[in-house]
């Protein structure tokens, strides 16, 4: 069980070395990558956080999806700075004995960090800097749990 | 007097990420009302508070939540994370 | 978009390299692993399939996923023959720029896997070799797509 | 003349991973029965039609399929991937 924030980039492979033990017949893993937006030219991301709160809020979401799943092992990774297009910005895992309860835990962490962790993206393209804006969809989403 | 710390577009706005404010205060949004009266930098940066969320000592709180105790108060946008 | 049936092991860093290409925001994995089940000392998974049949049953499973989501990359790759405990059975991948889009992909590609694509499991233990068992829970899982 | 094929348990209860067999059935389901009347292994393996699965031509059919015009019939027990 861990939760990681960092600047520098993560090696999945790294990451999922003795994931999950022994027990956990179901890995679940979620990459998320900055995408090369068709429309605007895409040079980089930055992403911003609050230090003295990220690492706290995203174990408080991580211990809540511990309570919610039988999980033997579970892991965040988040990063901020400026990334550029293609590269990894984040990834969860999530291991279990039973595949319904990794696919729904990752799936739970990814809503919940995604509106409930902060981090804020700016898009920089040659047009100028954009703050990305939240989803309705992505609010909407949290209902569920 | 509160620390008062502000990120993403809301930093931008008010034009720097922390300062100490002096407040008599009672809620966030008491707070709030306090900044929007000094400067315009301030209306601008809440000018929708359906777009403001905060955060009371690290913790999310909504804007009636009462200040007494808190050491920090955080302002930013809807988070965007994943 | 791949599918592959293979004896060997494969390396999640090696297929995930270069996966979904530019345009491919979220990706979704799963694994899975031979478990080491606390009852019965398991000594090896012995996994059979129907070479004649396996790999189109697979591309007809993927084909069916790119039709209901908008993917930009997907991946099967599914072992057989004897497998001991925490080796890697098999695994899926999904790119899109949606993270809903990958999650429900592979949650669909699995619960078709599951129960259409023909591979059988043997448990060898101690006491004996015992086939495993289909849950009701699995073909329950075909009805929400 | 057709070619049939069994995997996992079915297999291991008839005896053989494959087989041509002569026959007169019109269905999978006349099929399985002319098998289950020549020898008790195929009554064994064919005991629990609920535990039955079967492909023609690699196909996944119901057990009331027609055979005509097919090379291979697989039977099986419900699958076990992933």
């Amino acid at each position: 069980m861990s939760v990681r924030v960092q600047a520098e980039d993560f090696d999945m492979a790294h990451e999922l070395a003795g994931f999950g033990g022994s027990s956990a017949g179901a890995i679940v893993t979620f990459t998320g990558i900055v995408r090369d937006t068709k429309a605007a030219d895409l040079q980089a991301m930055e992403i911003e956080h609050y230090p003295a709160m990220t690492q706290s809020a995203l174990e408080a979401i991580e211990a809540d999806a511990r309570r919610r799943w039988s999980l033997d092992d579970c892991l965040i990774v988040h990063r901020f700075g400026r990334l550029r297009p293609a590269e990894r910005i984040m990834m969860v895992a999530t291991a279990s004995a039973h595949r319904a309860d990794a696919f729904a835990a990752a799936e739970f962490l990814m809503d919940y960090l995604k509106s409930r962790a902060p981090f804020w993206k700016k898009e920089i393209t040659r047009d100028g800097e954009v703050w990305v804006e939240s989803k309705a969809a992505d609010e909407t989403a949290l209902e569920r749990w | 007097m509160i620390d008062v710390v502000y990120f993403a577009w809301v930093r931008e706005r008010v034009g720097l990420p922390k300062e100490q404010v002096e407040t008599s205060a009672t809620t966030v949004a008491g707070l709030i009302e306090e900044l929007r009266a000094r400067e315009e930098r301030y209306q601008l940066a809440f000018s929708d508070m359906s777009a403001i969320r905060v955060a009371l000592d690290q913790t999310l709180v909504d804007v009636d939540a009462p200040l007494a105790g808190a050491r920090e108060v955080a302002f930013f946008p809807p988070m965007t994370g994943g």
